[in-house]
Parts: C-alpha cells; structure tokens; sequence
C-alpha cells in the first residue's frame, strides 16, 4: 500500500490514529478515520478520479462539498452497488470500494474520449442537427449514443438495505449547521421552541470546519463543538447531522434525509437512511454559499479546485492539494488560501487577481510573505491534460474585459480559483421565495418570501463570519418570537476579529485567447462558453432554452458551480442585466436522493395493506386461489388436488345449480342508513322507488352517476321504520360511501339521515342452491325459514349455528338463496359450523369466477364488469328499473341527445361457437385484413355448465334489434375467428322459477 | 402537501382530505326545464381560475366532513376555510 | 349471549399464538390487541341538551363536545369523531344492552333523529404503548404527538402508514388505542411490529 | 457570409471548421404585425404544429404564433415523452394513429432531429380485472389495424428482465401488452423542429407576448390584445392547455376542464439498463429511459387544481414505492430533480378539438396528462378546422358539444393512466 503522500503530519479533524483501507478502481489505499472519499484520494496522490459526460475529459477533484460537479464514483457492488456518488460526500470506512463512472476500460485510458477529438463535430444541440437519413438508422445511432451517454450503472441485485420515513412537527426547523444555523438554533432553542438544527455534513460547523476563522479566542470548530453540547443538552432540540434537506414544499413542509449509517458501510439489513418529513412552523434556513470557479481554457484538468476547497483540505483534512500551486480569482479569498496553502508547505506560485487594485488585509499579508499578486490579470488557459502542468497568465486591458499583453507561463500542479460566492438560495427559491440580485455581490439574494421562513448567514449574502453569527442569532430569535417563544437572557454577541475586505469584481467571459479553445462552463456537462455563444446564436437566448440545448445545469450536480456563469454569459451577449435574464427554476431534491429511501418501507409486504375477511384462514388453509379486488384478495375458485381451474369452476357451478354452494361475500360494502328521511334520500340516489318497501323487506337497486351513467349496484333492506340498511359492489364500497356522504352534507343537509359505514362490522357467507334452504334449518334458530314465512327479498333476524345473526333471502346465482351476516369475529366460526353440517351436502365452496358464471347464466350484471361508466340503465335493458315518477341522481343525463340514441350499445347475450376472451370485439362485417368496423365487445364470457356450451355477454350496437342476428368475433390474437348468435342475456331459468326453490 | 385547517379538527395534512373541486354547483332544482346546454353548464363546466378557488373538501380519514375553502390556486395559499352551505364571498374581495 | 370462544382476532391469520406475553426485556414499545371491547357508533345532534342529558345518564358521563376530545375512562368511554358523531366504548359483552339503553333514552328524550350502529367489529383495537410509542407512530402518523399538542384523553381519526385509523391517547406512559378496520389490522400490526424492532417489541397478551 | 439553414451531418462538419459561428437562428424574433390571417396562441407543441401544418397544408402563411414566454416551456418541455396510439375507442384511435403516423416521418420533414424512439410500450396487469382491460384495448386496437400484442410472461421477461416477475409481489405482474411502435421521443426537439419549420414558411413566432383578452364584435372574434398591443385576425385558434380556462374566461365562456398538476421526475444518468417504456395503470406509475441515461418517470395527477407546475410530495413517494416494488435493483438509483405541470384535465379524459361558442374562435385543449403523442396528429386536424372553419372528420368526435349531448369519449376506465 501506498504511502499517504500529500498528508499534512498535524492538524485537521481526521484521526490519525484509525487508518481504514479502502479500493478505488480495484487498487488498495489507505486514509484515516474523518477522511472523505475526495481527501482520502488526494491525500494519495490521486489526481484523475473521473471523466466527463460527453467528451469523456479526465478530471480530477473540484470541491471539497455538494458542488462536486466532476468526482462521481460508483460506490460498492452487489447489493449495495451506488451509482453517482459524489465523491466530496463519501465518507470513508474500512473496506470502501469505489470505481470511475463513465470511463471504458479504465479512467486512465478511456475509449470513449475519442469523443473529445472530434468535439467540434459535436457542439451543443449538434444531435438535433443530423442523424436523421437514412430514415431507418436512427435507431441504431441512438443505440450507439445511449452507450456513450449515462454515467453509473444500475445496480445488479436488490438493495440490501432498509430505509424508513418519519413525521415530525417543529416549531423551528434550521436547516444548515454553520456559525448563522448553530447561532438560530441556540436562540431559538434557549427560548423553549421545538427546534430541528438539520446540516448535511458529518458534523456542525460548516465553513468553519474548513477556513480555519476565530471565534473569541477558541478556533471555530471549538466554538461548533460547544454549541454543539449545549444544543444535546436542551430537551426540545434535536440535531440531525448527516441530514440534507432537500424539497421545500407548500406549508412549510420539508423533506429531509438522513445517511444513517452510509459512514459505517451500511452493513446488510441495516437501515441505512431515513426520510424526515418535517412541518415546521418557522424556517431559517442557514444554507452557507458555494465558491465560484473562474472560466478559461482547458480549465478542467485535473488539478484546477476552488480555492475553499483547497482551503478545506489543508484544514479540515491535513491534505496538501499540490505541491505548487497559483491562485486566481476576483476577490480576496484567494489571498486568504493563499496563506493557508503556504502555511501548508505548499509553494505559492502566484496570486492571479483579476482586480486592478487587488487591496485589504489578505492581500497585503499575501505580499509581505513575498508571494506575487499579479493583479489585473487573468488565466488564459491551463496546461497538462490528465494533470495540471502550468497556467498562462495574461495582463487585462484597462476596462478589464480584454488582454493587454504577453502570454506568461507559471509552473504548477494547483489552481485554486475563486469567482465569488453564490448563496445557497435553492431551499428558499423552492419554498416560493422571490430572488433579488445584488450588483455588488453580483449574486442572487433571497428577496420577498412567501411562506414563514427567514435566511441568515451567507445564504443571505453575509459572508462575514461576525455577521453570520449575528444574523443567525437574529433569525432564530425572530422564528420563535414569532411563536410566542421568548429567549431569556440572550447573551452578548461573540466578539469576531473582521478585517477591511476588498470588493469583488465579476467577470462572467473574457474573449478567448485563441480560436476553438475550451472553457468550461459547466463542468459537469462539458458545456463551453462557445457552446452558449452558439445556443444564443441559433435563437436559443432565453436562460430556459439554453439551460435545455445546451444541458447547461442538468447534471446530478444541477449546475451548483456553473449555473452563475452561464446567465452571466448570456446575460452579457444579449446585452442585458442579469436579473433581467433570470435563473431558471429551482427544484428538488438539492442534492440527488435513493428511490429506496423515499419507498422506506412501503415495499414487498408492506406496499398496500392486504384486506382479509374473516373466513381468509380457511380459504387458505383449502387451497383457494385468490383473486385481487382492490385491496380485498379474495378466493377465486377452490381446485382440489390435481384440478385445473376450467374443472374446479365447473364443478363448483353444478353444486350451486343441484346442490349447495357457499361463498365468502364478506366484502360487500354495507351502509347503515338511518332517520326520518332515509327514503327519501334513497329515493334520490337509486333509480327507482323506494316508497313503498316494506320493514324486513328487501329491494334491488341501481345507482347511477349525475351524468346517467351506471355507478353501482346492491340490495337494501329496511330493517325498521327510519333504518335500511344498503350493500354495494366490493370494489364500489368507499366509493359509494363517500359519494352518498357528499351528496348528503353538501347537497341536501336538510334531509335527517345519518350514514355509518359497516362493511367490517358484518361477516357475510352466501349459500345457494337447490339444497340451501335445507342446509340453512340445520344451523337456524327461531326463523321460520318455509318458503311462505321468509319469501324472496326478504330479511329476518334469529341466530345461525348459535350465533346472532341477519339472514336474507337474496340470490345472485338465480338460485334459491340466503345471506348470513354476523359479526366479524364471528364469522369464521360460522363459515365453519357450515362446513360441518355441509358435509352430508357435499357443501361446495366456490369462488368469484363460479359467481360469474353462475350470475352470467342469468344475465345479471357486474358493474365495472360488464359496465364501464359508459352504460345507461337503458343500455343494459334494465329500464324497468327507471322510475318515471321522481327525480333522481343522474335521471336528467338519461334524456340527452346522445342517451337517448336507439342505436347505442345494448346489453345482449351471445353464443359463441367457442370461449373468447372477455374484452374481444365484435364485427358485423367481418375483413380478413384491419380495419374494421368494431359494433361492441365481449364484457363475460365463460362455459357454462348449465347449458353445456360457452355462453356470453356483450354490448353491441343496437343489440336487442338485432337478437338472432349471427355477428363475428375475430380474434386476431390467436389467428380465429369466431361466429356467434346474439340472444336474450338471460340463458338460464328465464322464468326465474329456481329462485323459489 | 398542503396542511389543511379542518373546521373541526384542526390542522391536518392534505393526505387525510379529498379533493370535491370547484364549491357552490348547486343542483338544478328543476333538471327538467334545462336544455341539454345549461344542463352540462351544471354538470360539466367549471370555473378554473388562476387566483383564488373556491372549493370543496372532505377530510376523508378524520371526521368525514364536507367544507369550504378558498385557495390560491397559483400560491396554494388557503385564505379562508368555511362550512359547507356558507355562501362564497362577493367577488374582489 | 354468544359463546365468546367462537370469535376470532383478526391477526389470526398472523400466527402469533405463542408470542403473546413472552418476556422482552429489552422492548420499549408494548403492542397487544384489545379484542373485548364493545362499540358503538352514535350520531346525534350535540346541540339538543335534553338528548345529552340522557345519553349521560345512561352512560355515566357526559358526550365529549368538544373535538377530538374523549371522554369516561379507557374501559368506558367515548370519542368523539365529528361534529355529531361519538364512538361510545364497553367492555365486551355489555355492547347489545348500552345499545338498547341508548336507543330507549334517545326515545324517551324524543330524540326524532338519532343513529346507533353496532361497530363492534368493525374495527379492533391495537394497543401501543411504552417510552418509545410515539417513535413509532410518527413513523408513518403526520398528526403531531408531541406531548404539548397531543395528550392523554384526545383522539383523532387519521392516517397511519396506509390505514385508517383512531387514534386515541389513553395514558402517559405513552399509551394509544389504535382502533383500525378488521380487514386492514394484520396490515397494521405487521407495520407496528417493523416500525418498533428497532425498539425491541413486547407482544402483550390479549384482552 | 450566408448563414447556415439546412441540417445534416454535411453541414455540420462544414461549420465545424468555422467553429459553427454560421449557424442561422432556427427561428426568427419578428415585430408583430398589426394583423394576420390567423393567430394561434399558445407555443406548445400543439400550437407550433398548428401553425406549422397550417402554413404547410393550407398554404396560410400570414400567420401568427403569440407565446407569453418563450415556447415549449409549457407541458410539452415538461413531459414524459410517452408516445403511444393504443387507445380503446374508435375516435381517439384515429387522432392518436394519425399523430404517430406524422411522428414517424417527422425529423425528415421538418429537418430536424426529433430523436423519435420506438423501442416499444409495455402496459402492465396486475390483476384479471387489468388483464380484462388489457385484452379488450388490444383486441380493438388490433381491428383498428394499429398494431398492438399481448406478451406472454416468458417474452415479458425476456423484454425486460430486471422487472419484478415474482408471484409474491404485492401486485405480482400477472400479463403484459406492447405495442412495438410505442415509445418516446425528445420533448424538446418537437416544440423547436416546428417552430424552426413553421418560421421558415413564415410564421411569425412572438414569444413574450401574453394574450390578456379577445377583441369579439357581434360575437366573431377580431383579434387579441396582447402585452404588445393589439393584434387583429379574423381567426384564433387557442392551444394554451393548462391554462385554456383562463383564455376561455377572456372569451366569456366557461369550459368542462380543471387545471392539476402533473407531476415528473428523472433519475441521475445511468448506463443503459431499461430499453423499453413501461406503464402500469394500477400501482400508478411510468417510466423509460432517456437517451441521456435518466430514469424519467411520471404519476397520477395531483387532485386539486393548481397553476404552480408543483405538486404534493405523497405523489412521489407513491411512485417510487412502486417503482422499486417493480425493479428492486432501483432502490439505490437516485432521483437528481422532480417537477410538475399544469395539466387540463377534461370529465372523460379527451381532448376538445373544434369551434367555441365565438365564431372565429377555435380551441385544443384538454389533452390533460397524454397530449404529446397528439401534437402532430392535433396540429394537422386543428389546422384543417381553422383553414376549413368546419371540423376535420377526426377532430369532429372531439366537439366541445359532445359535453350537451352526452357522446362522451370516456378513455378513463380502459385506458387506466392516459399517458
Ligand atoms: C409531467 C407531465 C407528464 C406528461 N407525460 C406525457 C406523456 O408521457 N405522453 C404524452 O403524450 N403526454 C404527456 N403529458 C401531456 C402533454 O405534455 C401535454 O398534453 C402537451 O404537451 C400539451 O401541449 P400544448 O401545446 O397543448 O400545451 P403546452 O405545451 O403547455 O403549451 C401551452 C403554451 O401556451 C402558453 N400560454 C398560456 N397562456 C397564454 C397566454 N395568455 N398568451 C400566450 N401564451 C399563453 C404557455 O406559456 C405554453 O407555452 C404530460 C404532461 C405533464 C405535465
Ligand atoms: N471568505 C469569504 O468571502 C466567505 C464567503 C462565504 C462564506 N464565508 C464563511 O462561511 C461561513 C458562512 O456561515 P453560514 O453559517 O452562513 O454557512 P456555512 O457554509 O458555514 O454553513 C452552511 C451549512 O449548511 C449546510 N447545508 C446547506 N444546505 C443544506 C441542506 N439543504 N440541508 C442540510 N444542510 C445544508 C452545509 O452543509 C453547511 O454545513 C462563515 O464562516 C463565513 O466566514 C466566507
Ligand atoms: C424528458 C425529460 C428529461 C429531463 N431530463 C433532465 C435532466 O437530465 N436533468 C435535469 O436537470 N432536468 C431534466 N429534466 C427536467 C427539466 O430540467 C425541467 O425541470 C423540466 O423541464 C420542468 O421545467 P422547470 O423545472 O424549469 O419548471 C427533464 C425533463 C424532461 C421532460
Ligand atoms: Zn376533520
């Protein structure tokens, strides 16, 4: 293993004491505990760690934080294989593997940077412009352009992972752990409100934990480390490190995740992250800033960084970024790294400061160590390719936008660039807050906001540590002031040396010093300052056109260090301002977040609950194959050993039709309607009257949508003068639920009726056959159960097998028929207790497609079977059902011109010559080639026991017209076709004799 | 998500309501006497403004209570929440 | 009355017989099912003072009116869900003669509009409780639990994970009943249990 | 020097050597002229295309194109790209073929690039209801002589062998349709390849110019007031989507369309590793892969109405969920950025295409969350009904009457998510 080569021996936040190996493209390194991924390979001298998207341009590490545009790692393999990580954000372990993205056979030696040869073929947008004859090939070139593009791979197996979510409320939500964010926490936490401090890194401090700045007379990271403990302290303050929060949604709602245990390796079947989703009452966000980057040529080779993130890795990480560096920019940052660099042992080349008068404190403590400030003047380009070599500094004109003057070459292998700073507003641009753009500052300033959130610190455009603490404090004082929270005893504001800082001069493009050369704008997406000059050019000049011809902002990295540039770019070719260009839109996440994570557990068996009825044990424990109806599984048919499903449902329909059969209607939605007006109301929702049943009398009724359409169907009974007691369909349940509650309370409030959903109170097991009513006396207790004293459509009460129970009288098989409901909890017991006495029987149990079938014989309907919300009563032959006499829901609809067409599709029976599928269409005139005239479809279809040959239902155009009629059924999915009679939809028992036993 | 202020229960996610779109459509006391035209004026045209909506919600998993709301459909502001069957406000205001 | 062994929980199909009542040492939540509890939906108009006057002489103690507040004690009691709806609670058994009761004070106060359902089963109660209970919730609740905005003695139809629930504060310890439809409790205490493991779950006995 | 026009490899490598400093602008940035023979308003994909085909197929060239921003930043810059023609019904068969037919011939007519993917539409089913539904589309989209298949589980799995096939999932897969022509193509590409070719048979494009109200006399329409003043026509035609309830409002009629928003997201790029376009109705979700590696992903609508082009974040979550339960091996693929749009949405989820109740006063909209595979097929119909002032045969279905008469086009139920 390699020495540590660029290790500082003292300082810095790492423990040097924990050293953890780690592979990085299959070679064995070794750093120490506090390490990212990014020190750790700096630290070894690593300069190339990845390519570019398109060009496929070796890079090396840019940032030391989120920004990271070019450092995308593939983390681990297998089960816990990650694709785009950044490799500033990876925090080290023992045994960490990571490899390049994006590079074939190696980032080294990289296949694909072909690409960056023949880069002129291949300007922004250049894909619109050709590829497109021959006609036929397009498909193949996208083939050969999707390989190249992408960056990580997928991972291969499942992740073995767990994720979670959790809720919480706060009352002050920081986000952001640096001076302004520790700062609002301790106010607003001293203050007795519920306060949430957030911050993405390892640990508090932000900037702090990298520049190295004073507060009172400890270091920063001190100062952090105290607040930190006196935060853990405090009962109604939770500090979440490692957490990002990263969507700033409607109501100060906030999505947060936090790396659990991603530091420790997330070993399997660990929860490795969890989703916060925060409501906060107020907000400060306390987001920091990130460093801006120069542009020039050829300024992304390895060895180019932001001068803070050289700064970090001196400080943070006791990493030497080079051995010789030049600094360049437009503010005095760079002075100040500068000075860190050469307290470092790193040897200071120059400082390349764009400003004519380069003044203030850091530059004339640069000038006295004997470093050369070469102000007003500018790097025209970089030398080297995989590692930086030189740069190529040249005086600016007097207007500074111009060179004047020789090329000069200065050796190096560290370019650290400061281009100002750009607050992080992302948060706040999401939470609906108005952007403002400060001139001076030339940045964007968080301007008018619209939900109950402050911004303090650099976020704000403070950058000045004494400030930041100032206006954190300030923030979480206000936040909970706001909510009646009141600090008691605020102490005195922390003493803070500051000195006389020089200002910044922006400079977005100077002219190129030669013809073609590149300068990157952004980094990531290999996007050039040519390339924004030709997007603006061919008339894509809007920053929202740009942004997508030329890509500009959409990598993983969101343009975090290029966006300002672009707009400054453009800003400047059309000759306007730069609020005048705007920024185009933030949008979450900030920072890329798993899919995994925002699943959390609501996968595999907890994805959707699985609704069971009582009696779902012993369907089970018999072998029934189960159906999804919604959320409801419920038993499809019963195969004994060795049947098929066609036998099994044959069988179950003869027991029905010459014996008894039971089935599980447990999930038959129930409504308990109750008050002075239930028929009333009744008489509003179904179709036909509902004035006259009488108490312990049952009725068929069809609901239909206010546009006339079919909705649901049921039986409800009148159980008492002001009670009835409604059924829907299964899958119809909620639905109907809500839709008579809504009519009800918005519609009609002065009807007295009260509506209480029961479908879980009640168990319910349906028996029917010939033998029913026999099987029915063995268990029933006090009902007199002869034909005469419990007729069709009627409900008693009494008990079965011991149980209380409400019996009725209902068929939907067509067949003699009871319903029994008990209670829930009974009502395993009672499916049982038929199980017993069903024996000398032979008691079938039978599915819902032996329900089908059998109610298909009948030519009874199953909405949204054979309905689909386009099916009047009218249409399915049921006008008897209408009645004439009253209005109700829907009835209005039936009389438009298009409901009233005697043309439309009817409900009719159909006998195909063989089983067709359900949804096949059907033809009047049938061509051996489509297209053809479709006049409707096949809603059931099923053999039929009974009749002893396939049988069907099916709208179709004028279809009771047309009865007798042979139509033809072309089932080009299987090369057939197939002829058919259009019948009566009733096939069996049309006298419907069998209901009376 | 929005967080919706429940007449009766307080403060609750969105999650917890349903959405019944644009408030006071009244059904036509007589449906009869409508053309075919004003009949889908009731049953299918809706004002969808972008400012400020009134509209219906139920909250579906807590009390199960229909209610008024008035909410900026640009800001997702809610600027007042009413009983059902209160009138809408003069408009402007 | 009905022979009471005949019912069933429904986290039968859980197979959880056995794990009942095992010591857990090292749990902080406690979850068990409260299975022998009597419901009763009532709906009534809370601004006819007669009617609750009889309706708290039958039970002991007044309707709570105001909302999501509860009322009586976690044997006895009631919640109240809307405007004019209450979930009144007895012990297992007694549900049939409180709903009779009930019915015939309604009556006699010449209540003309009142509903009552027997919900009994309609929905079971899951019991959750213990130093890390609210941990639990909030993993899949949005109500906010913290003891200054939710105490002991409310409650709240809401969400958990993807059920429908009651949810009602019965002590300090935290204690909640987590009423929740019959169909949707083995969903739901599948969740429980996976939401507490990193707590350490006891499985209580059954009540 | 001549700028460069014509698009192909030739011309590239010839402004290669400049450094491409000779491209033209693709399209031109006009004064408005005080009037025209017809304005569209609304630079989407469904305006653009009108304007396009009413210069090319009816030679009215005198036409304006007004766009408040710049154009195809509304839904079509913002879409899933899913390209399909199985639809249920005769009607939207007809108009969804139609565009698909104009989609696949149109990077050579218009010249430019519109990446047009058929790689092939999968639709999931999850339960026999879904599989019911499943074969009742195919079978009529079979006899509409549009081409559409059932796959069985082998060839789903041979297709597509990162999905989720086990029998134990929450919904186990339990059948699948495809139709081959199906797939994506580049949102972009089409609102700017018709923009360049509308401008080029002299379509004035005016983008930054809101239409703020309709000048109607005697209910005709005369023209539109626009933040650069008046602009006369004696033809409107109005494509503006989410946002057609706010123009109908300017025009004083009322229309059966509510505004949601439709949310979307892309992963960060990957390598390819999804070749297909994948949707299923039931858990809610879609999802291809793009040409630039990203996952791109799309839901259900938010249910309330919005003009924020954001939604609620359950909705995301649902749609991971289920995109993870599909492809367990994308649980550690990230999301890198989510967004929405206005979507108008109609009662039966079909697009109105015709005339309004102001003569000279044409409309599209309503195409709700499925409405860029249309904008050819639209574009060519809605030019023929302004050119014409009488429906094309296909757009006539699509009548803002059916809604008085009650011939609705309901593609809710068989077509699940209209996407
Ligand atoms: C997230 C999402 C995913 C989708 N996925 C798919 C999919 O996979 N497949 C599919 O086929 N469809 C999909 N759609 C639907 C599809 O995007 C739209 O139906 C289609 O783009 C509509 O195009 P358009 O031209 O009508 O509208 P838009 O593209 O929205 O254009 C309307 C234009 O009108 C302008 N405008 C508005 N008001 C004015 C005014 N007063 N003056 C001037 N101009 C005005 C707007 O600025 C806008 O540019 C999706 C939509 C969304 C939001
Ligand atoms: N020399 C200069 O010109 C200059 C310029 C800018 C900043 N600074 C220094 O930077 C510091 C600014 O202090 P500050 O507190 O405003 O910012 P900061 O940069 O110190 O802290 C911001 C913190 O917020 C975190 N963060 C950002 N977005 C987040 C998110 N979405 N979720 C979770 N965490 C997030 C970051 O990880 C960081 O720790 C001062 O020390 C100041 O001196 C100096
Ligand atoms: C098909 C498609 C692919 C996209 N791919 C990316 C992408 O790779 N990177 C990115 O940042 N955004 C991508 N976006 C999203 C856009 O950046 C943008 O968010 C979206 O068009 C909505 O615009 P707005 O965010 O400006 O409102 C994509 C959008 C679409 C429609
Ligand atoms: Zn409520």
């Amino acid at each position: 293993m390699k020495r540590q080569r660029n290790r500082l021996d003292v300082g810095a936040r790492i423990d040097r004491s924990r050293r953890l190996r780690f592979h990085f493209n299959g070679k064995p390194y070794e750093g120490f505990a506090g390490d990212t991924l990014a020190s750790a390979l700096l630290a070894n001298g690593v300069r190339v760690v990845a390519r570019s998207f398109k060009y496929h341009r070796p890079r090396g590490i840019y940032s030391a934080g989120m920004e990271e545009p070019n450092a995308l790692v593939q983390l681990g393999g297998g089960a816990s294989s990650e694709p785009n990580l950044r490799a500033t954000q990876v925090e080290l372990f023992d045994g960490l593997e990571a490899a390049s993205v994006n590079c074939w056979p190696s980032v080294n030696f990289d296949i694909w940077a072909f690409n960056d040869r023949v880069s002129g073929l291949l300007p922004a947008g250049f894909y619109y412009k050709t590829f497109m004859w021959p006609k036929s090939f397009w498909h193949s070139y996208e083939k050969v352009i999707r390989k190249g593009a992408g960056l990580g791979t997928a991972p291969e197996m499942p992740d073995h992972n767990i994720y979670e979510k959790r809720h919480q409320h706060c009352d002050v939500l920081v986000v952001g752990g640096g001076p302004a964010g520790i700062s609002a926490a301790l106010a607003a936490g001293r203050s007795g409100a519920r306060v949430i401090l957030a911050d993405e890194q390892a640990e508090l401090g932000g900037a702090l934990l990298g520049n190295g700045e004073r507060i009172e007379a400890a270091s920063g990271v001190d100062w952090a480390m105290g607040a930190r403990a006196e935060l853990d302290g405090m009962d109604e303050v939770r500090v979440l490190s490692r957490t990002t929060a990263f969507g700033y949604y409607d109501h100060n709602y906030v999505l947060m995740v936090e790396r659990v245990n991603d530091h420790l390796g997330a070993p399997p079947g660990t929860l490795r992250q969890r989703l916060w989703k925060i409501r906060a009452r107020q907000v400060v966000l306390a987001t920091g800033s990130i460093e801006r980057p120069m542009v020039f040529a050829d300024n992304d080779r390895p060895g180019v960084m932001l001068a803070g993130a050289a700064r970090t890795y001196i400080n943070r990480f006791g990493v030497k970024p080079g051995n010789r560096a030049v600094l360049y920019g437009n503010n005095d940052h760079i002075h100040q790294v500068a000075l860190d660099l050469a307290d470092a042992g790193v040897r200071v080349e120059a400082v390349v400061d764009v400003r004519a008068k380069a003044v203030g404190e850091a530059v004339a403590a640069v000038r006295e160590r004997g470093i050369e400030v070469m102000a007003g003047h500018a790097v025209g380009g970089a030398l080297g390719k995989k590692r930086l070599r030189g740069v190529e500094v040249l005086a600016l004109n007097e207007k500074g936008d111009g060179f004047a003057g020789d090329i000069r070459r200065l050796r190096c292998d560290l370019l650290c660039l400061s281009g100002g700073w750009t607050p992080t507003v992302h948060l706040f641009s999401q939470s609906g807050g108005k952007l403002d753009y400060s001139e001076n500052q030339a940045c964007f300033l968080p301007g008018e906001a619209r939900q109950a959130v402050s911004v303090a610190g650099a976020a704000n455009g403070v950058f000045a540590l004494k400030g930041c603490l100032g206006e954190g404090a300030a923030a979480g004082r206000s936040a909970a002031g706001k909510l009646g929270f009141r600090e008691v005893g605020a102490p005195e504001a922390l003493p803070v040396a500051q000195g006389e800082a020089g200002a910044l001069m922006p400079v977005w493009r100077l002219p190129p010093v030669s013809k073609g050369e590149r300068r990157f704008v952004d980094l990531h997406g290999d996007v050039t300052v040519s390339d924004i000059e030709l997007a603006a050019r061919e008339g894509y000049s809007a920053n929202e056109h740009l942004k997508r011809y030329t890509s500009t902002g959409m990598g993983p990295d969101q343009g975090r260090t290029g966006n300002m540039h672009a707009l400054g770019i453009l800003a400047d070719i059309r000759g306007e301002s730069i609020p005048a260009v705007g920024t185009t839109t933030f949008r979450p996440p900030y920072t890329p977040v798993p899919y995994g994570v925002m699943a959390g557990r609501d996968v595999g068996v907890l994805a959707d609950p699985v609704r069971m009825t009582a009696m779902h044990g012993w369907h089970e424990r018999s072998g029934a194959v189960f159906d999804d109806v919604g959320q409801w599984k419920r038993p499809w048919y019963f195969p004994r050993t060795g049947e098929g499903m066609a036998a099994a449902v044959r069988r179950e329909c003869i027991a029905a039709r010459s014996g008894v059969a039971i089935l599980d209607a447990s999930t038959l939605g129930k409504i308990d309607i109750q008050g002075p007006d239930a028929a009333k109301f009744l008489n509003r929702v179904y179709t036909n009257s509902w004035n006259k049943l009488a108490v312990g009398r049952c009725r068929y009724g069809l609901m239909l949508g206010e546009d006339g359409m079919v909705m649901d169907d049921g039986v409800t009974s009148r159980l008492a003068e002001n009670h009835y007691f409604m059924t829907t369909t299964s899958g119809g349940a909620a639905r109907v639920m809500a839709w008579l509650e809504d009519w009800l309370q918005c519609e009609w409030p002065e009807l007295k009726v009260y509506l209480t959903s029961v479908t879980e109170q009640w168990a319910t097991l349906s028996i029917s056959g010939p033998n029913a009513r026999r099987l029915l006396s063995e268990l029933a207790e006090g009902v007199d159960l002869e034909a005469d004293a419990f007729p069709h459509m009627v409900v008693r009460s009494g008990k079965v097998a011991g149980i209380e129970a409400r019996i009725s009288r209902v068929s939907f098989t067509g067949e003699l028929g009871y319903e029994v409901s008990v209670a829930t909890s009974y009502g395993l017991a009672l499916w049982q207790a038929f199980q017993r006495v069903g024996e000398n029987y032979d008691l079938t149990p039978i599915g819902t497609e032996a329900l089908h079938v059998l109610r298909a014989e009948k030519g009874y309907i199953a909405v949204g079977h054979d309905t689909d919300g386009s099916v009047t009563p009218g249409d399915l032959g049921m006008d008897w059902i209408v009645s004439k006499k009253k209005d109700f829901i829907g009835r209005r609809s039936l009389a438009r011109a298009d409901t009233m067409r005697t043309d439309r599709k009817h409900f009719v029976g159909l006998l195909p010559e063989t089983r067709v599928p359900e949804g096949a269409q059907i033809v009047a005139e049938y061509k051996r080639r489509p297209p053809m005239k479709m006049i409707g479809h096949v809603t059931s279809c099923y053999d039929s026991a009974a009749l002893g040959r396939p049988i069907a239902l099916a709208l179709i155009a004028g279809g009771r017209e047309r009865i007798g009629e042979t139509v033809t059924i072309p089932l080009t999915l299987q090369g057939r076709v197939v002829k058919a009679e259009i019948t009566s939809p009733v096939f069996y028992d049309p006298k419907g004799e069998r209901l009376n036993g | 998500m929005l967080r919706i202020e429940c007449p009766h229960c307080g403060a609750r996610d969105e999650a917890e309501f349903s959405c019944g779109g644009e408030a006071h459509i009244a059904r036509p006391k007589e449906p009869d006497k409508l053309s075919d035209a004003e009949w889908a004026d009731y049953l299918y045209m809706r004002t969808n403004p972008k400012g400020i909506l009134a509209e219906r919600w139920c909250h579906t998993f807590g009390c199960r209570r229909w209610f008024n709301i008035e909410r900026d459909t640009v800001s997702h502001e809610i600027l007042r929440v009413y009983a059902m069957g209160e009138p809408r406000r003069e408009s402007g205001t | 009355m009905v022979d009471p062994s005949l019912r069933q929980s429904p986290l039968a199909t859980l197979h959880l017989g056995g794990r009942e009542g095992q010591p857990a040492p090292e749990a902080s939540v406690h979850l068990a099912e409260r299975r022998s509890v009597g419901k009763i939906n009532l709906r009534a108009d809370p601004g006819d003072g007669v009617l609750m006057n009889a309706f708290e002489s039958v039970l002991g103690y007044p309707l709570p009116l105001d909302p999501n507040r509860t009322s009586g004690d976690g044997k006895r009691g009631a919640l109240r869900l809307g405007p004019d709806e209450w979930l009144v609670t007895v012990p297992g058994g007694q549900e049939n003669a409180l709903f009779g009761a009930l019915g015939t004070a309604a009556t006699a106060a010449g209540g003309k509009h009142v509903a009552l359902s027997d919900v009994s089963d309609a929905r079971t109660i899951l019991t959750l409780a213990g130093p890390r209970a609210r941990d639990v919730l909030q993993k899949g609740c949005g109500l906010d639990l913290h003891p200054r905005a939710f105490q002991t003695g409310h409650c709240a139809g809401t969400l958990l994970a993807r059920a429908a629930i009651l949810l009602h504060q019965t002590g300090d310890a935290p204690a909640y009943d987590i009423h929740v439809a019959w169909s949707f409790a083995a969903y739901l205490w599948v969740w429980l249990e996976d939401a507490g493991a990193e707590y350490g779950v006891a499985v209580g006995e059954v009540e | 020097m001549k700028k460069n026009k014509r698009y192909s490899i030739f011309s590239l490598a010839r402004n290669a050597r400049n450094y491409h400093e000779n491209w033209a602008a693709a399209w031109r940035s006009p004064e408005p002229k005080p009037s025209y023979d017809a304005i569209i308003v609304g630079g989407g994909g469904h305006g653009l295309a009108t304007a396009y085909y009413l210069a090319k197929q009816h030679g009215i060239t005198n036409v304006a194109l007004i766009e408040k921003g710049p154009i195809g930043l509304g839904n079509t810059g913002r879409n899933t790209t899913v390209i399909r023609s199985n639809y249920l019904w005769d009607e939207s068969a007809a108009i969804y073929e139609l565009s698909l037919k104009l989609y696949e011939g149109l990077s050579q007519e218009l010249n430019y690039n519109i990446m047009l993917s058929q790689r092939g539409l999968v639709s999931l089913a999850h339960s026999q209801h879904d599989l019911r539904e499943i074969e009742r589309r195919v079978n009529a989209i079979r006899l509409n002589g549009i081409d559409s298949e059932m796959l069985s589980m082998a060839e789903l799995k041979q297709l597509i062998p990162i999905l989720n096939l086990s029998p134990n999932s929450r919904y186990p897969v339990i059948g699948a349709s495809i139709q081959r022509r199906g797939g994506t193509a580049r949102h972009d590409a089409i609102a700017w390849g018709y923009a360049r070719a509308a401008d080029d048979r002299g379509v004035d494009i005016l983008q930054h110019t809101e239409v703020t109200g309709f000048r109607i006399q005697g209910g005709r329409v005369e023209g539109v007031e626009t933040t650069r003043g008046f602009i006369a026509a004696p033809k409107v035609g109005v494509a503006v989507a989410g946002h057609s309830s706010v123009l109908a409002d300017m025009a004083g009629f009322r229309l059966p369309i509510s505004s949601h928003p439709l949310q979307a997201m892309v992963s960060e790029p990957l390598k390819p590793i999804f070749n297909t376009v994948l949707m299923s109705a039931a858990v809610h979700v879609y999802l291809s892969q793009s040409d630039r590696g990203e996952l791109v992903m799309g839901a259900g609508i938010d249910k309330f109405n919005s003009y924020a082009q954001r939604g609620s974040p359950p909705i995301l979550e649902d749609i991971l969920a289920a995109t993870v339960e599909l492809f367990p091996i994308f649980s550690r693929v990230k999301m890198m950025r989510q967004w929405g749009g206005i979507v108008d949405v109609c009662p039966d989820a079909s697009p109105i295409v015709g005339k309004t109740p102001v003569s000279g006063l044409y409309l599209n909209c309503g195409w709700g969350t499925g409405g860029f595979k249309s904008i050819p097929g639209s574009g060519f119909v809605f030019a023929h009904t302004i050119a014409q002032d009488e429906p094309h045969e296909i757009a006539a279905p699509f009548s803002l009457e059916r809604f008085s008469t009650g011939a609705l086009i309901d593609e809710h139920g068989a077509s699940g998510v209209a996407h």
